[in-house]
């Protein structure tokens, strides 16, 4: 993670927000007044991705604790800010922000409003204000654990992975799973290729689609992807070629149940509902970033995958031990991935 | 199955309706059973316009009936209604005796009514066939259309009437003579007994005029009944035989048209004298000041059009060109007026050579051109006349300082020229030319242009459309164009026009100047010959 | 009578009958979906009356599109449509982000320039399109749309290059700050920031928005556009290929050159939104997830403004003040965002069918007008 | 090699499949002179129904039915503005895409309760049905709606060049005055086409959700009606060149995919352009003028001038 030095800067010496503090002299009895809002980023609330993962995660929220949850979409980028604005008027008590986007635009609303609570999706910053929590994912902790789970499954040695648009979060999932793989090729003493493609898309279902009967016909039986809606086109082509997918972010077997292998699991809704209950219960939360690990149940991969041989979720379930332990440290992208493999 | 027998059920309850309809609205109207039309009363308004007003019109069968007016009187919506485009707000109408309501063409078509519209109504990428099929295919059960077959009948009807047509030919691919052909087929195609012609030689040639005279007789033999509107005197002392004039969207007088002179029917339409041939002194002609050498022009389809052609215009004069349609004319506007590329040869004006320039140097160059076609090239319909009046000075210090227009300078220029051109309606500058009858957007062209003072004005077919008080006037412009100094280069499918008008006359033929004369030293007969590819004595080559 | 007929002949008039239409049919479908639409309506006037900074928030949000629609419309003028409006934003912004990164001028050289640099992209990549029609008269719609999808792929492919990308992010760098708008370095100037607090109004306004001097920008584009296109020989000579390609060619009037001509300044217009964007709110480039519709929108509001680039201002304006007042219909009332979107397509439709109403009004006008006989 | 080239070519069918209904749609409309650039939104109902039906009837037949009939309706909007009421029709076009979108996601808010909808239970089927073992074989056993479109594409062509429909279509298209005095009623004509314009639209939508894919998305149709609107006028409004077009840009997507990942030592960003690029250089170099109907876009007006 790139994200275990942050908190240092002194949390703990500053008083918690107003709102904070009567939230604590309350606690649960005055959950209805707590409000929490998020601001989602341009893929909107619908996205299938975080957005969507982070809105679930505060109606959770709502339901356990009768705290009052809504969200503002964004169109455009120009969006967070205003949205952000909004969220203050509306008196909320914990503002989110979805997606490392938006991480500007937070940090500035964050300093022109010292009296309302900030947090964020995937983002760390390398100083954090008061009133603003970051929270990140080790989503290659999960990846390198489906990586192995596909080279202990694939039958043809050939694997692949599709990613939506590269990026610094996509990456973590990309050079987390061939380490997976890598790292499970050694124990088997196999060579397992991956194949890589990016679709430039998070949106092109047949793009998603082709990009994935292309690696299935050139050899790969098992395909994660992390390339959200285009994602959907990938976990059809499986179906369609009887071969596996991997789901990302959440469990998606129902989109394909005989086709999705396993899930590496980003639980933005996990995180969200346990930070947000934090603040609820009068933690004190701000001007550090949480990071979230197999420790946390924030990631990982689902407890039933009916598709996966019990002798390789066994053999998973040891290296999620080993990840936990630190006795590996799966990497997150290219430089570590390489230093990794030395 | 059940659907198709409610469909059948529900087709047929609509036809017996439309039966029982039709039966109450054609009451049996006994007298006058030769009559082919009768129109009674009728009124026709336009919003708060009144084209019609109580116009009558009976038509005999098996005659061929004139209708005379000038620009705007109303002939074509007279016809309009009888043929179900528009209906009237007053009158009555007969065919063949019955009192009908023609609510649309369909019905008109069913009572036997074709109309040649002044606007040819064809399909310009279609085939001659399928023009005229159109709308009365020749299919199998599924709506496949037979060609072949469509071609046997049409062939029949071509033979029959000697309406020369190549059935397979695209429409903008054939001369305005053949399309009018087409257009008389297509409604004798759908059998009909009386025939609507509006302007039907606006566009032809003379000799095709004596054709379509010749078809005309053929089908009155063959007992149709036609109507013809035209502005032409001529024509209708030639072909009609009864003469209807409406003024104003009034009806005047029917009078047999051997009881009275040409004179006569000029004095009816327009409710004065007129003078028929322009009354203008010798001209005296001086130097040269545009001069054509060898020059060839290709069409578009990369065939020569012009071949080698040589021309020059003096000073003070006017040099007509006639000749029939297709001789290379309109490529020859096209490179005069740099629209289109010259293979050869030259151009100059004043002695500077011109040719693949640009049709602003062509301009700046002291040419002015009145297009034939003023919609498409002479005006732009959705500017006010103001600014249609500057179209190719805007860019002049009297009406642009720095890039900016001068709005008032303008509209004072604009002003005058209405005034002097007498447009009207005379308050009309800051109304869009589009409102304006053809008739004043052609003064509206021809004032822009000689107020640009050419050296040259080129005139293409200018009074076409236009009735005798505005051809007169067109005239007198160039005459006096040409009095002022200026050389006038005339260029019409309409003999008569360049025989009265030019001091040259200059024979085109297949892309050449054939031959030159002075005007009043060569007959009709003898250009005519020459325009149709003949010699001067008289020999087809 | 005749007064009457005469006003409802307006186009102004046509449009806010669409307008009506456009909330009645948003009540209807509120009222059927199950929620109150007055409150919904409520909501939305709170959205963007509520509070200045509401309404400087729908300025904001308003100046790219009144730009990009004024684009649109001044093609439209000159007889071509503008699909591509919105590649040519994407390349503004592009080249001014790239300009305001690399370059590293005073604070009143780079601003400017960083403009000047967005505007010629714009340009440039709309005059791309003129010049396909012009030389090889390839219809620019088809233009437009491929040149859309190449503004945002090259977009995010400079994002990604080592030169811009900003580490730990989806973004690139931020452009350096002497480039961003002139309202944001004055406000985060101490001189400001005292200023700012003393005027608490003031301080909402442009203290807690990206208020920039963009809306200037649009408002000076719409007024200058009107009158390049209204008094002056260029516009005249635009306004008449627009109208009629062949006569302008017979009056010497080159259609080639104006056609690229009309395709750079409306790229130029949309360029500009892209700059602006960057100078005053974004200040770096992202990696586009889908397009962000500032072109797309360009049209819809042009086309609410009948073309006319004044009109645009208020319809820019009337667009953003329904996406970010609707914004809050969600939160507030739980009735689905879409409807907002329904809303304006209704809008757009109803100004469509707009041309009716001057046909209704001489029909009925006319019955009128025999009765009074 | 064999591999690479069936791919190409079984990839470049699914690709273009959506495109072709839609641009075929498109083509049709303006041909009677109708521009139709609302084919995106009547698209993305189309999709939404088609899922919306397909869900709730567990036949996916039903669903393609309901999209073509939903976007049959979408099309009767367009033809009451741009037929009846004379409005521009770009203006409506752009109103459509504005509904069509707002209109389908809240379909499917009501209906799931969210726009991201499950997956249909059975997909429209494949024309050599599922689970074919042959490698070779499987290149070819492409979705029903491939057939679809070239049966569609076929016969277009047929009622254009072939029936007196086409011929009416055509003329109402090119000179509605001419069509108008010979009897053929253009209103009639004109919706007509564009009715049927929405359905082929609709039928495009669901052939996104129901083959390529078997649930709908807020991105399931998120372009496809402007590269359609695109190749409408690219295959010069002609059932074949419509066709051939959309083949064309599917072919270009196929060959991104097939260069892509990382082969070659492209950025993958420049590669996705590919596309785009492909065509205007084509068009530049290989296409040329294309000319519309020359009635198209023009409300029609019984007596103007
Ligand atoms: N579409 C229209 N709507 C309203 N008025 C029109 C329209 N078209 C023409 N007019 C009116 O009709 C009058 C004459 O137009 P029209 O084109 O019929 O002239 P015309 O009869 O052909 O005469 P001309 O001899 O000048 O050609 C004009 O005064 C104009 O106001
Ligand atoms: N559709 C229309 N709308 C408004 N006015 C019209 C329309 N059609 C004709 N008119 C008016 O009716 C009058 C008669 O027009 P019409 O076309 O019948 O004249 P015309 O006698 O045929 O003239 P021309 O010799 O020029 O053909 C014109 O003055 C014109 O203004
Ligand atoms: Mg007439
Ligand atoms: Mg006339």
């Amino acid at each position: 993670g790139k994200s275990s030095t942050d908190s240092e800067d002194g949390t703990q010496t500053n008083e918690p927000a107003v709102e904070t503090e009567e939230a604590v002299q309350e606690t649960e009895a005055a959950a209805t007044d707590f409000n929490v809002g998020m601001v989602t980023d341009t893929g909107g609330v619908n996205d299938k991705s975080f957005n969507q993962s982070a809105w679930e995660g505060l109606q959770q929220f709502a339901a356990e604790t009768g705290a009052q949850v809504s969200y503002l979409e964004s169109t455009q980028e120009a969006d967070y800010s205003s949205n952000l604005d909004k969220q203050v008027d509306e008196g909320k008590n914990l503002i989110w922000g979805i997606g490392f986007a938006m991480a500007d635009a937070i940090l500035e609303a964050a300093d022109m409003n010292p009296d309302a609570n900030y947090a964020i999706i995937d983002n760390a910053y390398a100083e954090t204000p008061d009133n603003l929590t970051g929270v990140v994912f080790s989503a290659q902790d999960p990846s390198f654990m489906v990586g192995y789970a596909a080279a202990y499954t694939t039958e043809t040695n050939s694997v692949g992975f599709v990613g939506g648009m590269t990026s610094d979060v996509i990456d973590q999932f990309e050079y987390g799973y061939r380490a997976g793989v890598a790292y499970a090729a050694k124990e088997l003493g196999k060579e397992i290729t991956v194949d890589v493609q990016y679709a430039e898309s998070f949106s092109d279902l047949a793009k998603g689609k082709a990009i994935a009967t292309t690696m299935f016909s050139n050899g790969c039986d098992i395909v994660f992807h992390a390339a959200g809606g285009t994602g959907i086109g990938v976990i059809e082509a499986a179906k369609d070629a009887g071969k596996f997918a991997i789901g990302v972010d959440s469990d998606q077997s129902d989109l394909a149940p005989e086709n999705v292998l396993t899930s590496a699991l980003k639980r933005v809704d996990v995180a969200i509902s346990l930070i947000s209950k934090k603040l609820l219960e009068g933690e004190a939360i701000g001007g550090q970033t949480f990071s979230f690990g197999l420790a946390e149940g924030a990631v990982g991969i689902p407890e039933n995958n009916p598709n996966m041989a019990p002798e390789v979720y066994e053999k998973v379930m040891a290296i999620q031990d080993k990840i936990a332990a630190g006795e590996i440290t799966p990497p997150y992208n290219e430089e570590t991935f390489e230093a990794f493999n030395q | 199955m059940r659907l198709t027998l409610v469909s059948c059920v529900t087709v047929f309850l609509a036809k017996s309706c439309f039966i029982l309809y039709v039966k109450q609205e054609e009451e049996r109207v006994d007298q006058g059973k030769d009559c082919a039309v009768r129109m009674k009363g009728i009124t026709k308004r336009f919003g708060h316009f009144t084209a019609l007003q109580e116009v009558d019109l009976e038509v005999q069968k098996g005659t061929i009936h004139a209708i005379l007016g000038e620009n705007g009187a109303g002939k074509s919506t007279l016809m309009n209604v009888l043929y179900g485009l528009y209906q009237a707000e007053e009158g009555s109408i007969e065919v063949k005796g019955k009192r009908v309501n023609i609510k649309n063409p369909n019905v008109a078509i069913g009572l036997g009514i074709g109309m040649v519209h002044q606007h040819f109504m064809l399909v310009e990428n279609f085939t001659v066939a399928q023009n005229i099929i159109l709308g009365q295919e020749v299919t199998n059960r599924f709506g496949v259309i037979s060609m072949a077959k469509a071609k046997e009948q049409i062939e029949e009807m071509v033979k029959k009437y000697g309406l020369h047509v190549d059935p397979d030919a695209k429409i903008e691919e054939i001369s305005v003579g053949m399309q009018q052909r087409v257009e008389i087929l297509k409604a004798l195609y759908r059998g009909a007994e009386i025939l609507i012609l509006d302007e039907p030689t606006a566009v032809l040639t003379p000799q095709e005029i004596q054709e379509l005279i010749h078809i005309m007789h053929n089908l009155t033999k063959d007992g149709k009944t036609i109507i013809i509107i035209t502005h032409k005197l001529k024509e209708i002392k030639e072909s009609a035989d009864i003469c209807t004039i409406i003024r104003r969207g009034r009806y005047i007088d029917s009078v047999k048209v051997s009881d009275v002179t040409e004179e006569e029917l000029a004095n009816k339409m327009v409710g004065h004298a007129v003078k028929l041939v322009i009354q203008k002194e010798k001209a005296e002609p001086k130097e040269v000041v545009f001069e054509i050498n060898d020059l060839v022009v290709e069409n578009e389809r990369k065939l020569e059009a012009v071949k080698k052609l040589n021309l020059k215009v003096r000073k003070g004069e006017i040099v007509g060109i006639a000749g029939i349609d297709g001789n290379g004319q309109k490529e020859l506007i096209e490179a005069i007026t740099c629209l289109t590329k010259v293979k050869s040869g030259s151009i100059k004006m004043n002695h500077e050579e011109i040719q693949n320039t640009s049709p602003e140097n062509v301009i700046r160059n002291k040419i002015a051109t009145i297009h034939e076609d003023r919609q498409k090239r002479g005006l732009v319909l959705n500017f006010t006349v103001a600014e249609n009046t500057i179209l190719e000075t805007y860019k002049k210090n009297e009406f642009s300082k720095k890039g900016f227009l001068n709005k008032e300078a303008v509209l004072k220029h604009t002003k005058q020229l209405i005034k002097e051109y007498d447009v009207r309606p005379e308050d009309c500058e800051n109304q869009l030319v589009r409102g304006l009858s053809g008739g004043n957007q052609q003064k509206v062209i021809i004032g822009r242009e000689i107020a640009n003072e050419p050296d040259l004005l080129i005139a293409v077919q200018p009074t076409r459309g236009l009735d005798v008080g505005a051809i007169e006037y067109v005239h007198k412009m160039l005459v006096r164009e040409r009095d002022k100094g200026k050389a006038v280069l005339l260029i019409s499918l309409e003999l008569d026009e360049v025989m009265n008008v030019a001091d040259t006359i200059a024979v085109i033929y297949d892309g050449k100047i054939v031959q030159s004369f002075e005007q009043g030293t060569v007959d009709e007969q003898t250009i005519g010959l020459l325009m149709a590819g003949g010699n001067k004595n008289g020999q087809i080559k | 009578m005749d007064r009457l007929n005469k006003i409802l002949k307006k186009q102004i008039t046509a449009t806010f009958i669409a307008i009506f239409f456009g909330f009645l049919v948003a009540t209807v479908i509120l009222a059927v979906a199950g929620y109150n639409p007055f409150e919904a309506f409520a909501v939305l006037f709170k959205g963007i009356f509520s509070r200045p900074k509401y309404m400087a928030n729908v300025i904001i949000k308003a100046t790219p599109i009144i730009l990009t629609g004024v684009s649109v419309a001044f093609a439209f003028k000159v007889g071509l449509f503008n699909i591509g409006a919105e590649g040519q934003f994407i390349i503004g912004t592009v080249a001014a982000a790239m300009a305001g990164i690399l370059l590293d001028l005073p604070a009143v050289l780079q601003f400017p320039l960083l403009i000047l640099i967005g505007m010629a992209a714009g340009a440039l990549y709309g005059a791309i399109i003129g010049f396909l029609k012009a030389k090889y008269g390839i219809h620019e719609v088809i233009t437009g749309i491929m040149l859309n999808w190449i503004a945002f792929y090259f977009c995010n492919y400079i994002v990604n290059t080592h030169t811009f990308h900003q580490d730990n992010s989806t973004g690139s760098k931020n452009i350096r700050e002497a480039g961003f708008d002139i309202i944001y370095n004055w406000k985060k100037s101490a001189g400001g920031k005292s200023f700012l607090k003393e005027n608490p109004t003031l301080m909402e306004i442009i203290g807690k928005t990206d208020l920039n001097i963009g809306i200037i920008f649009a408002i000076a584009a719409a007024i200058i556009i009107t009158i390049v296109l209204n008094k002056t020989t260029k516009g005249f000579q635009l306004r008449a290929v627009g109208f009629n390609k062949d006569a302008a060619e017979f009056a010497g009037i080159n259609i080639k050159k104006n056609m690229i001509h009309a395709m750079l300044i409306a790229g130029a217009l949309s360029g500009l939104a892209g700059a602006l964007m960057v100078t005053g709110i974004s200040h770096k480039l992202s990696t586009l997830g889908t397009f962000e519709n500032y072109g797309f929108n360009g049209l819809s509001i042009s086309l609410i403004a009948t073309n006319s680039p004044i009109g645009c201002i208020f319809a820019g304006l009337l667009f953003a003040g329904l996406l970010y007042g609707g914004g809050s219909i969600q939160s507030e009332i739980g009735a689905p965002s879409e409807i907002i979107n329904i809303m304006i397509g209704t809008i757009v439709f109803f100004v469509a069918l707009s041309r009716f109403i001057p046909v209704l009004v001489d029909k009925y006008g006319r019955r009128g007008g025999k009765h009074v006989k | 090699m064999l591999n690479n080239i069936l791919l190409l070519i079984s990839i470049t069918l699914m690709y273009s499949t959506p495109l072709i209904f839609g641009a075929l749609g498109g083509m049709i409309s303006e041909r009677s002179g109708v521009v139709n650039i609302g084919i995106e939104g009547m698209m993305t109902v189309g999709a939404a129904t088609a899922v919306c039906v397909g869900y709730n009837t567990g036949n996916p037949w039903v669903g393609f039915l309901a999209a073509g009939l939903a976007g049959g309706i979408i099309g009767l909007l367009h033809a009451v503005a741009c037929v009846s009421a004379m409005a521009d029709q770009t203006v409506s076009g752009i109103a459509i895409n504005l509904i069509g979108s707002g209109f389908s996601f809240f379909l499917c808010r009501l209906v799931f309760g969210a726009v991201n909808t499950p997956a249909v239970p059975h997909k429209l089927p494949k024309i050599l049905g599922n689970n074919i073992e042959n490698k070779i074989v499987n290149y070819f056993n492409v979705d029903i709606t491939v057939i679809l479109a070239v049966i569609l594409a076929v016969l277009m062509w047929f009622i254009i060049y072939k029936t007196k429909w086409g011929l009416r279509i055509c003329a109402v298209g090119e000179h509605p005055a001419a069509a108008d005095t010979l009897g053929i009623s253009v209103k009639l004509i004109r919706y007509g086409c564009v009715i049927v314009s929405g359905m082929l639209s609709g039928f495009g939508g669901a052939a996104v959700t129901l083959a390529i894919v078997s649930q709908f998305s807020p991105t399931a149709i998120s372009g496809q009606g402007f590269i359609a609107l695109a190749a409408v006028i690219f295959g010069k409004w002609k059932p074949h060149g419509v066709y051939f077009a959309c083949i064309l840009f599917g072919f270009a997507q196929a060959l991104t995919i097939l260069l892509g990942g990382g082969k070659f030592p492209v950025p993958s960003q420049i590669m996705a352009m590919l596309p785009y690029v492909l065509t205007i250089v084509i068009l530049i170099f290989f296409v040329g003028r294309s000319v519309a109907p020359k009635a198209s876009g023009e409300p029609y007006q019984k007596g103007s001038r």
